[in-house]
């Protein structure tokens, strides 16, 4: 066993020790308690051995660079510069710990003070976290948050308002992390182009919080939005879910009214390593500071009056604050955040503007190229949309989707798997290394299903 | 040289390279009104320019791989690198969680056998490998077990139990849930007090969450009878896992009585812990809890021909979805590379897990041991107390320095501060509260004794050392003392300006 | 462009110098000789582009691990453990050069220093440098080494003899190595069961140098080789190029009296790679210290009295000496060496005695499971191997290469590639890695052919 | 800690788990007079030792990703991490050499654009690249102009001219040869003393290898005269590309009249130097001496179909042996992962490498600039004076540290030494020879204007210090100066013993 350095060297230590064996170090444990024999389970494997099974199995999923695929639905398709993890796993960064001792701990610290300037810059708000687990926990934490500093100002103390259009598995989660604080979740409706229905979210105006997402779960980008702040008033958190990629072209939320912006991190740094770890985003105006869940690092001064960074406002957290703490969170995505501040550094103003660029575009094309497929129907021809839209198919989507998988294309998702109304539609996701031979690929493998099954 | 990575200036169109958009002016089809105008103002750099940032941060970064990081309850091991290899494979970095079963056969036959192993290892009978952390672990077990009381109606039950003692995501995640916190103060020598756990449960308890071996790293012999307890007035059993690194193969929180266990991946199974994260807490409950647990879970059905392809071995993986589950805790399926490099770990020990847990008590004894019995001719101002005087402790062990602080004013935070200098990550500082001016030792099973032998060795020095070095500690690292009151109050939390420049 | 910082700012900087254009700067060129135009070459290409062409490339080559594969013929299908590219490649190390300002490289010159040591515990010579280009590079400068220690000493000046199963392509580099100083090689014959013929080898007493190959080119492991000293006598050096994974079972050479051991240190570190970067060990006995090639690190002390390394006796080296060098040798294989330090260190004695015993043993069964092959000979049954042996095929070796291929089976190597008439004799190699599904699949697969050619 | 990897004491067991050999007793068919006894004393570690043992060493290792390295000649530019990652696959890492041309297309192509790009870039017609090394390029050309003479039955020429400016490896490597060596000595200004020349040319001149720009950074105007004298005296032109990095697209060794050129694929094309290697420097040469180049060059066919698949784009990848081959001079076929890591990097500039050229040239200009023109409020003890008094440098530069040694006793080591203390590595110290007291820059393309500014700022304020504080210099590196003749004297070149201990 190449992993336990003191193999073969017990006896020398319970010598020093004076304990006589083993065994003697768990006497501790109540006999009725004790586990008999070996654990029921396979016997130890070698790193030669490992590697080959892992190879094996690994190799067997499809992975989304093997072939065309138009799979995205809150997770990115993306392309991470080869220095990104390369830099990231130095043991330094891969083997520390929440730095508890900033003293040895400046290298992350600034790193995640620099993530935190990026984010803010990003999204248009002058707060943000060293991230949160996953989109979904961070828009369902913005609103917790939102209803701790505003239920006491508002008419509708804890209750909130979010997009109908929230996709069904994040809107899970908001609930988990709601249910037993007493928080009311209303949904507002989207009218038939996909757009939020500003006159009912007018409702929201009172309540602690609006949740809406731009683009929404279909894509779309949503100019109405622009005008949330003014139908909702001034006392009604916004709160906004952002595609993070899409900031390069379009205006950042902070710049229309949200107090929270929270999405998706991954798009910068990682792949989508099948759901995790990836890492949430969250930035809130000042006001929400002190009540905010997760990490915060604030520039500081050593006994010399040299710049230093630590952590900070941990009074919020929950190793402090135990029960009354803002969040339950402690081990966090840091790592990948420290990723996604090398692509974000890595791509810069200009690498964003064109890698939101790309994306859009190839998003286009998708669009144009399928329009003239006959038998397809887009589902809002007249929206904008940013990297995804939904395609309505004369047929079942699922059916649809394992005819092109027989072609070889990976062709977006059903969205009947959401919404069970929505059977025939698929979610086709672009991005920036979509191809003009994977759209046409695309297009010839949904062409030939429209044709057999019809 | 360049402070931070705003210094990078680099020429207007500085940036990373990309092949060109698809098609020209697709920006016209976004309304111009939602228009971003100005950029944000990220760095402009080069690959150089960042490979060499980012390389002389860590240089200002410790880690497991740069010395012993004996950080208490947070079992920093080593973390072998064929587990970073294997993640690298595009067989988990590329792949969706919303592909079909059936492009992801290899991920489902690991989670499924990730499920088992754990249910095996803790005597729990189902697993869900969603919840990302301890913390989101013991927030979803506490979620199953809300469930569970209110199917039977049990409606009033509103209070959990936690010990003094708990580590602060106890509290916390049942309170994220809408609990009432009920603390219980520990016995003297910081066991449980089965006196005052009798008179906190009640009709209203809805649960109790405690760990063992307990946060002074010694195991609680009384663990079963607190089951009891708390069984016997309709309440369930929460295990925090976090100390689950000390038993495996020789007891089991099934064994113990308890109904749900989380597993923290990045402690027990080596998931690197990345300067914060990222974790894996997987959630193991007893039958009755299951139909609870997140969805969805990986099942696999024997295939009609035993032999039909390698991947399986005959097995068809699925996803499926418990029957009353409380939905999703993560939008997707929680944190798969943790999982696979917490399965390759676990692969290269087999049934031999139970060695890891030997080896990690045998170190914590023998670390004990060596700082306990300093050798005689040092001049050590004071002696530290055992923060729990057990006659053998777990994989972690406490000590109180208030003798030292009483004697010379040095507190455990200057012992702490001071170790850096030395080479070391500080032991966990002040954790748990009960034991005064505590320090929290865990050396894991993967370092040597000689790396003992030092520590102790160096811990005496700084015992012997003159007070006003160790107050003033530490002396030899990147910067000199932090002052956290100065960041509270200054709260410069962006560069450089306040507010972001669009 | 992501890799020229100062891209874009030309001209502030060409201002401060008071230089009004680039083209000043290149003004120095007289114009006779200056390029027109842009480079005949492609347009720049952006990371994505060059991965993916990368993988296109590189992913149309028939890996040795996708199949069952069994060639050798001095490099091995190894086993890397994880660790050693990942550390290894840490920017420190990577991105260094040569340590020629030890206080700021320590590191590499310890793990060197290391490097040195283990090498010599491994051969069994007190001295070893920091690695040759590779193994032949690291016999023909042993040869000349030897010569430039001997030819003074010794009746036959400038003489040496090597034996005749030197692989042909290192026999080329020694030829080339050694044509211009006027060294005479003249060559051994082996007998029929592939063992030095020691009569013969006795006339290379009273020459400078020996040079023997133990396992030789056709895996023998030659006993005779012990008495080699006693044959050539004491004035004479002894060279021996070794495979280095055999010598956790095989008696190391500087046991039985080489002066100098050679030979191929790849199996320790790095894959195959195509055949470089790889690297060469090169361990002497004190007498050729002074006169041998490469770098050689020495334990000193600071200023204080601190152990220290640095880089020494580089007066043999071509930066000094010039035209006197002892070899040309400057860029040479240190990150590979150190990659094998690693590795050598991970594997630990019992981990060499394990992996030499694995590679035996897989050679011990696969030439079991052929012997009943009918058509199939042995071309030396009765000779101790090791990782290779040679076998006599009804046929052309590269038509049942070729068939076997067909089969999934990457099957050894055509020894009519090195020898014309030996065009019937595959050389099958087979390491830790050779499992018995590959050897049965190798069997039936030749079994086919000599079914379906006879 | 531990002090070395021998300190690591493992039980006698430990070491790297493998799987069982596929069989017992193997060693039963080694005789016995041939089986190993005693097994070498290498260390007993595990992973997590090694792993920090080599991280910690690493900690004491400067490299390009920790601080600017102007070491001149030697061009230490960034190395791109794409190049890092593509090595890795396994079909460059997992390929054999010997294996069929039919399973390496994909290399086979690679080797084919890299023989292309290099000739064209040099204005050569024809490429290997098999040798490993610079050094080993001009072997493999000095041995091709030997056959080449030989096969003329120019026997006689048996000397090689060398400039004494020349970098130790081309004496050697000509020596090696078996040629003797004629040095000719530069002009006062470093240039080619093309009389010197004259009187050193004759009948038995083999060849004469030069580099330009020269080792002085300086471009030589009259190399096309000098070639025009080797040429006419029968000899033949070696260019030492080492400085090729500063002339792509601008102008070649082909115009110039070369007729044999290497490349260092680790300097100019990024290749990591890896603490001393690999390196890689596959030659150039023109038509007549084509016939000679090592074996085996990639050729390609074009394919009947010439749509046959995707790899060979319509072409036939195959390995290809020269009428009158010197034959090998490396065993395989070069340092494939090297020239695949050029590759990369060549597609990152395509046409456009003349960009690189000109940053090259930019830098160090700009650099040298800066430093000839300090603040003239420091107090500086005395300037340095150029090595060669050019107007314009091309990608390095020499300085004298002669007016400061006079001055103050301080040497151009001492200099060296202190800049350590800054976080830089040190310029090349007393190359070339003929430069007293020399220090050589080569900023390369890849370091931003800060770097440089900041570089001449600390520059000038170590010629402004006070002398003893540079003499004693280095004073915050791991180790003080080291004694090298310390080491010298007791040679101790191995752990602990000097036998070795079978
Ligand atoms: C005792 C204990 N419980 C729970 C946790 C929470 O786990 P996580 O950090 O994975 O959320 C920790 C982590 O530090 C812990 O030490
Ligand atoms: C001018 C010059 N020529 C030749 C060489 C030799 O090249 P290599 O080190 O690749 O053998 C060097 C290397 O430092 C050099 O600087």
């Amino acid at each position: 066993m190449d992993q336990l350095p003191n193999l073969g060297r017990e006896q020398e230590m319970l010598d020093i020790m004076g304990v006589s064996s083993m065994k003697d170090l768990f006497e501790d444990i109540p006999v009725e308690i004790r586990s008999e024999g070996t654990l029921p389970l396979p016997p130890p494997q070698t790193e030669e051995e490992i590697l080959r099974d892992a190879e094996r199995l690994l190799g067997a999923n499809v992975n989304l660079d093997s072939r065309p695929s138009f799979i995205s639905a809150g997770l990115a398709r993306n392309f991470v510069p080869s220095m990104v993890p390369m830099i990231a796993t130095r043991g330094e960064f891969l083997t520390s710990y929440t730095p508890y001792q900033p003293e040895v701990s400046q290298g992350m610290l600034q790193a995640m003070w620099e993530f935190q300037t990026m984010i803010s810059e990003l999204v248009g708000l002058p707060i943000s976290n060293v991230s949160m687990y996953d989109a979904s926990t961070s828009a369902a934490e913005a609103i917790t948050c939102a209803v701790r500093v505003k239920s006491k100002k508002v008419e509708m103390p804890n209750t909130v308002y979010v997009s109908e259009l929230v996709p069904p598995h994040r809107m899970s989660v908001i609930e988990n992390y709601t249910q037993g604080v007493g928080i009311e979740i209303r949904k507002i409706p989207h009218d038939e182009d996909g757009f939020l229905d500003l006159n009912l979210a007018a409702e929201a105006s009172g309540s602690c919080a609006i949740y809406v997402e731009q683009p929404n779960a279909f894509g779309i980008l949503d100019e109405g939005l622009l005008r949330l702040r003014e139908v909702v008033g001034d006392k009604t958190a916004i709160i906004v879910g952002a595609d993070v990629t899409s900031l390069g072209i379009v205006e950042p939320p902070g710049n229309w009214g949200a107090d929270i912006v929270v999405g998706e991190g991954q798009p910068f740094g990682i792949g989508p390593t099948a759901g995790g770890p990836i890492y949430g985003i969250f930035a809130c105006k000042k006001d929400f500071l002190r009540l905010m869940p997760g990490r915060i690092v604030g520039q500081s001064i050593d006994t010399e009056g040299k710049t230093a960074y630590t952590l900070t406002l941990s009074t919020r957290e929950q190793h402090i604050r135990r029960h009354r703490a803002t969040s339950n969170i402690c081990s966090n995505e840091t790592l990948i955040a420290l990723m996604g501040a090398m692509h974000m550094a890595l791509l810069g103003p200009v690498g964003l503007e064109t890698l939101s660029t790309r994306i859009l575009s190839s998003t286009r094309m998708t669009i144009d190229e399928l329009s003239s497929v006959e038998g397809l129907e887009l589902a809002f021809p007249k929206s904008p949309v940013f990297r995804e839209f939904a395609v309505k198919v004369p047929g079942k989507a699922s059916e649809a989707l394992s005819h092109i998988f027989e072609l070889g294309v990976i062709g977006g998702f059903d969205l009947g798997e959401w919404w069970p109304d929505r059977g025939s539609w698929i979610l086709i996701g672009c991005d920036e290394r979509t191809s003009e031979s994977d759209i046409s690929l695309l297009k010839k493998s949904l062409t030939s299903w429209v044709e057999e099954s019809s | 040289m360049t402070d931070t990575i705003f210094d990078f200036n680099g020429s207007k169109n500085a940036g990373w390279s990309q092949p060109l958009p698809l098609t020209e002016n697709s920006s016209s089809h976004i309304p111009e009104s939602l228009r971003r105008n100005r950029l944000p103002d990220w760095p402009r750099a080069s690959e150089p320019e960042l490979v060499r940032h980012y390389t002389k941060l860590s240089q200002k970064n410790f880690g497991i791989d740069t010395g012993f990081y004996p950080l208490g309850s947070c079992t920093m091991k080593h973390n072998p690198r064929l587990n970073e290899k294997i993640v690298q494979n595009p067989g988990i970095d590329r792949i969706h969680p919303l592909q079909p079963e059936d492009q992801v056969q290899g991920l489902l036959a690991i989670y499924y056998e990730m499920q088992e192993m754990l249910a095996i290892c803790s005597g729990m009978d189902a697993v869900t490998l969603q919840p990302v952390a301890g913390a989101q672990g013991e927030f979803t077990a506490i979620r199953c077990i809300q469930e569970y009381h209110r199917e039977r109606g049990d409606n009033h039950r509103d209070k959990v139990i936690v010990p003094d003692s708990a580590h602060g995501t106890n509290p916390a995640s049942a309170s994220m849930c809408g609990y009432q916190i009920i603390e219980i103060p520990s016995a003297h020598d910081g066991r449980i007090d089965l006196d005052a756990l009798r008179s906190a449960v009640g009709e209203d308890t809805a649960a109790m969450m405690i760990t063992n071996p307990s946060t002074l790293g010694v195991f609680e012999p009384e663990i079963a009878e607190a089951a009891e307890i708390v069984h016997s007035a309709g309440g369930q059993m929460y295990y925090d896992g976090a100390n689950f690194n000390a038993i495996l193969g020789k007891t089991d929180p099934g064994r113990m009585g308890f109904d749900a266990v989380h597993y923290n991946l990045h402690k027990t199974f080596s998931q690197p812990h990345g300067g914060g994260g990222p974790g894996s807490g997987p959630i193991g409950v007893k039958d009755h809890l299951s139909k609870f647990l997140p969805t969805p879970l990986v099942g696999r059905k024997e295939l009609p021909h035993g032999d039909i392809g390698t991947v399986g071995d005959g097995f068809w993986y699925h996803w499926d979805s418990p029957a009353s589950s409380i939905g999703k805790v993560q939008q997707w399926n929680g944190n798969a590379g943790a999982v696979v490099r917490a399965w390759a770990f676990y692969r290269r020990y087999g049934r031999d897990l139970e060695k890891m847990s030997e080896h990690a008590v045998l170190n914590a004894n023998y670390l004990r041991f060596r700082i306990m019995n300093p050798n005689p001719d040092l001049n050590i101002h004071v002696m530290p107390i055992e923060g729990c005087p057990a006659e053998v402790v777990k994989h972690e062990f406490t000590l109180s320095m208030s003798p030292l602080k009483d004697a010379t004013g040095v507190t455990g935070k200057d012992v702490a501060k001071r170790l850096l200098d030395f080479g070391y990550m500080a032991p966990t500082l002040y954790f748990p509260q009960i034991v005064p001016e505590c320090l929290m030792f865990e050396p894991t099973e993967t370092e040597s004794k000689e790396v003992l032998d030092k520590f102790a060795e160096d811990f005496h020095a700084i015992l012997a050392e003159d007070p006003d070095i160790v107050l003033n500690a530490p002396h030899t690292t990147p910067v000199g003392r932090v002052d956290e009151v100065w960041a509270a109050r200054n709260l410069i939390l962006r560069y450089p300006k306040d507010e972001p420049s669009s």
